[in-house]
């Protein structure tokens, strides 16, 4: 018997809503918001509260997916990886830096973000950055 | 009352209707506007009489006041 | 996936059939207007106004539509779905469409008939009734019958003559069955009755009917017993009887409540003694005995009766007290008759006749108000007549009071085992006082004599034969099929917290230790909606009922 | 007070009365929910009392249901205040809990946390530490009443219109356990439109809070917006007791008027 709640930042903003992942015997039961947390003292709003809930989603990505003959078919990261970066490649070279756009995501970290936006600018050469993490 | 086809099944109504209609009253929203009574399909002039009844209660009530609530604001 | 669920997938495609009931309904509104709008109404695709749609051509009219328009929703406006909507929805089966993917709108009932004389209005009214009927059967889905077994053996409890009537005739057509009188006779109160109101003698009419049934091999007999138990359901009641061999479990398929009642005893009322002042029942026996000896007689009717403890009127004493009066005038002529009453209560021409015949024959009749009721004294019995406005005095040498039949005592404990209802009075309540006036609201339990109303013997004995001919019409079936309008509990949702269970009026809902869910027994649930009204995660649901359909209709209101 | 507390439970765990308890641990400056297994492991063990006692309680009830639906043959101990005690009567009678499965550990609430929640009983039947104090009267909901209708009004509609629909409420709610919750139907509650449909939204969480509520006051607490919510099942609360002498809560073997056939019970 595996009981805990362990405490953890909201992904879903940059907010930064502290919160509870309960867990029994490893799998996620519920979310609660900490109450002693300054930034969010114990309110969540709506995403907050069904964290638990993409974390084990059966719908959930857990391999890369790569769109073979029509269809999306799973693949190794080496594989993916290649072809990101031969696409990128070809891209850029045939329309020019700006024709890439970078989108990122507030579920990741700062510093995630960052190498994001460092690689878009640095490596690829565009302006076009933007994310979903302006709540 | 103890005429129901299904045995309870008003008295079992009549419970809850007791609770919502306070609990309109208690958001502000006037208890009259909300009514339970026991008809029997063989009652069409008690029904005729209750509908008639009721409505002479509605009209000076006017229309309610979250119908104007329509027109959703933006978030 | 079978071809009824395959309908979930297809856009609606909606009939709807307008009915004029002659001048019923087009007589107070305007039903080519209304079937015009019903063209407008979105998933409609054809409409056909009716002068009467349940006749045979109207049937016809459904059927064809159904399959050269390919309906996959039939609405039928016209009048009460009590008496048609059986009719409307096996039309639609024949016609190869889920019978309940059909819903009634009711225009008659609810719109022609409550608003005479405002066509504008009414008009306005089926318009939005049938807006309504077609948003909800748009959500409509198709629903498997429920089947299941029959036992052919019938319990009938009470050995009086609706219940001999009634074991007569279900005997007569081949089934078994159980008469359970609890006292060592049969025949009831008609045993203590000298003679009828048609002229025969009771006890000739009785012995005559209690050999017969003793006489017959698929009858068995039980004096002195009572059915201590009730469990199961229709086809299949399990029953516990204590007989004076003891106990004895046994299965039957219906269940026919013929437990009679009894006559009021006047205990202070008018001086009652039992024997100056005498009720109804012990002139009875008086006439039987033929030991007569008065020559002053005044009856007093309504007592006991129309009174605050009892408001309703027993409404054959009227009829007995006059023809008691008439047996008495008939073989005593000299005696002197006096009837005072409130109102006679002589219905039926053969009655009605008898209240002539009676004043023919110098029996007089004077009215009291019940606010200045007669007074007996001794030997004299003093009432206000209204008529000259004077209080008249009677001398009397014998009070006759009319009582009325009230509920055995154990009426309430016989309502509680079977779980049917009783009426204000501590009388038996029949499902529908006009269409279902002899079967209980349960399924399989039914109702005859005097237990349900004070019935004569002619009527009693009629209901009897009428309930073996409801009995007969389920239990000469294959197999029971029963509507599929039942509850169904998700038992992914349920929560197993048991709201609904201690709501369920027919003990249809049992609780599964195992899955810790609720779960429902289809064939004893009525389909009255108690639990998915109570169930907190909507997880019960009523069949053809069910939220997202009313809410489609009370959105199109 | 804390020391009786952890008195009983070390008792409990060493006797092997529970397998568990569900109490309160304070780690890294927070307090969270915690399943106390082995009676050395105490040292964690809070009440709560942060800046103000009782500031950070959480549905203790509700990780018990967790715990106990995968753990059916266990018996469990628990940390109950007046509120949580009554709530798991209510979760006896909701078949969610088992009596005999459930062990409790009572605390009283001290004067200041009773007067600050109105509560009517601020401590369990089955008291281990803190001391009784007495009970506060519902001012709130009188003063309410008080208010002319219109007034009511706009005060509840301004209130309604302030909610996120993040259900909170809901979600922290000990009382709420359905795996599927009528305000996520979409024939009642439009989805993903704010405002909220006022008053259906509130209205119909309260409904279905009538005969539940043990006013724990957890969904005020949780309420991003400040919306009174307790305020409106303390009136549900007070409906049932007037109308029908029923207060949610208030012994083991209770049975709620709106789940029984037949009349309102005589009051």
């Amino acid at each position: 018997m595996d009981y805990r709640n362990t405490l953890t930042t909201c992904t879903y903003c940059g907010c930064g809503c502290n919160l509870f992942l309960e867990s029994l015997d490893g799998k996620l039961t519920h979310t609660t918001p900490c109450k002693t947390s300054p930034v969010n003292e114990g309110k969540l709003c709506i995403k907050g509260w069904n964290v638990h809930q993409f974390v084990q989603s059966e719908k959930r990505l857990n391999k890369p997916l790569l769109r073979k003959d029509g269809k999306l078919t799973e693949v190794s990261w080496d594989e993916a990886l290649d072809f990101t970066v031969s696409k990128l490649k070809e891209i850029k070279e045939a329309n020019g830096s700006d024709s890439v756009g970078f989108f990122a995501s507030a579920k990741v970290t700062n510093e995630e973000n960052y190498l994001m936006q460092k690689f878009a600018r640095a490596a690829i050469g565009t302006n076009s950055v933007d994310h979903c993490a302006r709540l | 009352m103890s005429e129901c086809n299904y045995l309870y099944g008003n008295y079992c109504a009549e419970k809850r209707v007791t609770v919502l209609s306070q609990m309109l009253d208690f958001c502000g929203i006037e208890k009259d506007r909300l009514r339970a009574r026991w008809v029997s399909s063989a009652e069409a002039p008690e029904f005729v009489e209750e509908i008639n009844e009721f409505i002479d209660v509605l009209k000076p009530l006017g229309p309610s006041p979250l119908k104007k609530q329509t027109s959703k604001d933006v978030a | 996936m079978n071809m009824n669920d395959l309908i979930l997938y297809e856009e609606p495609r909606i009939g709807v059939f307008v009915c004029d009931c002659g001048s019923n309904i087009a007589g107070h509104l305007d039903c080519a207007d209304v079937a015009e709008y019903a063209k407008t109404l979105p998933n409609v695709v054809y409409v056909k106004e009716n002068l009467y749609t349940c006749s045979e051509a109207g049937i016809v009219e459904i059927k064809k539509a159904i399959k050269g328009q390919n309906l996959n929703r039939v609405v039928v406006a016209s009048c009460s779905p009590r008496t048609h909507q059986p009719l409307f929805s096996s039309s639609c089966a024949e016609a190869g469409l889920n019978p309940y993917l059909f819903e009634m709108v009711n225009i008659r009932d609810q719109c022609s008939w409550v608003h005479m004389g405002k066509r504008d209005d009414a008009t306005q009214k089926a318009k939005e009734l049938i807006r309504m009927g077609v948003a909800k059967s748009a959500g409509l889905e198709p629903q498997e019958e429920i089947e299941s077994s029959l036992v052919r053996k019938v319990l009938v409890m009470g050995g009086g003559i609706a219940g001999l009537s009634a074991a007569q005739a279900l005997a007569d057509m081949g089934l078994d069955i159980m008469l359970v009188e609890k006292t060592s006779n049969f025949g009831g109160l008609l045993q203590q009755v000298h003679q009828l109101d048609t002229g025969g003698s009771a006890r000739a009419l009785l012995s005559k009917i209690i050999d017969d049934v003793q006489s017959r091999s698929n009858i068995t007999c039980y004096t002195k017993a009572i059915v201590k138990e009730t469990g199961g359901y229709i086809g299949n009641f399990e029953i516990k009887i204590d007989t004076q061999n003891g106990l004895i479990k046994d299965k039957v398929g219906c269940i026919v409540v013929a437990t009679g009642a009894v006559p009021l005893i006047p205990k202070g009322l008018f001086g009652y003694d039992g024997e100056t002042v005498i009720s109804l029942m012990e002139l009875e026996q008086k006439l039987k005995k033929d030991d007569l000896t008065a020559r002053r007689i005044v009856f007093i009717q309504c007592a006991g009766a129309r009174t605050k403890e009892r408001e309703y009127c027993s409404r054959i004493c009227c009829m007995i007290g006059v023809k008691n009066a008439m047996i008495v005038k008939e073989k005593y002529p000299l005696i002197d008759v006096r009837i005072l009453y409130r109102d006679m209560q002589m219905y039926g021409t053969h009655k009605e006749q008898m209240l002539w015949d009676a004043r023919g024959k110098g029996i007089q009749f004077d009215v009291y108000n019940p606010d200045n009721p007669p007074e007996v004294k001794e030997g004299k019995v003093s009432f206000f007549q209204s008529i000259t406005g004077k209080i008249i005095d009677l001398d009397t040498d014998l009070v006759v009071l009319s009582t009325p039949l009230v509920p055995r005592s154990d009426a309430p404990a016989v309502a509680n085992m079977m779980r049917v209802p009783t009426d204000q009075n501590g009388f038996f309540l029949e499902a529908h006082a006009k269409l279902r006036p002899l079967d209980f609201a349960a399924d399989g339990i039914f109702v005859c004599g005097s237990g349900r109303y004070p019935a004569t013997s002619t009527e009693a004995r009629t209901q009897g034969l009428g309930v073996a001919s409801r009995v007969a019409a389920i239990l000469f079936k294959d197999k029971l099929v029963k509507s599929a309008i039942v509850a169904k509990i998700n038992p992914e949702s349920c929560v197993g917290c048991k709201a609904c269970l201690t709501m369920c009026p027919y003990e249809a809902i049992t609780y599964n230790r195992d899955k810790r869910i609720c779960e429902i027994n289809e064939i004893l649930c009525k389909g009255c909606g108690n639990c998915a009204a109570t169930c907190p995660s909507h997880s019960a649901q009523l069949c053809g009922y069910k939220p997202e359909q009313l809410l489609a209709q009370i959105g199109a209101a | 007070m804390i020391d009786i507390v952890r008195q009983k439970i070390s008792k409990l765990l060493s006797d092997g009365s529970v397998k568990g308890v569900v109490a309160l641990a304070m780690a890294n400056g927070h307090v969270a929910p915690c399943l106390f297994q082995k009676e050395d492991d105490l040292e964690p063990l809070c009440l709560g009392d942060t800046k103000k006692p009782g500031d950070a309680r959480y549905p203790l009830n509700k990780v018990l249901i967790t715990i106990a639906r995968q753990y059916p043959e266990d018996v469990f101990g628990v940390l109950v205040r007046g509120c949580d005690e009554r709530g798991l009567y209510v979760l006896y009678r909701l078949n969610q809990l088992e009596p005999d499965k459930v062990m409790t550990i009572g605390i009283a609430c001290p004067q200041e946390l009773a007067k600050a929640c109105e509560c009517k009983k601020p401590y369990p039947d089955e008291l281990v530490a803190g001391e009784k104090t007495e009970g506060i009267t519902q001012q709130g909901v009188q003063d309410m009443e008080d208010m002319d209708l219109s007034k009511r009004f706009s005060f509840w509609k301004n209130q309604f219109s302030k909610c996120v629909k993040c259900y909170g409420c809901r979600d922290i709610c000990p009382m709420c356990f359905c795996r599927e919750c009528s305000l996520e139907c979409e024939d009642i509650i439009s989805k993903g439109e704010l405002p909220v449909d006022i008053p259906v939204f509130h209205l119909t969480r309260a409904m279905h809070m009538t005969d539940r509520c043990i006013d724990c006051g957890l969904c005020d607490e949780t309420c991003p917006s400040g919306i009174p919510l307790r305020l409106l099942y303390k009136k549900t609360s007070k409906i049932m007791n007037a109308e029908f002498g029923f207060t949610s809560g208030i012994n083991k073997n209770e049975q709620s008027p709106l789940n029984l056939m037949g009349p309102a019970p005589e009051k």
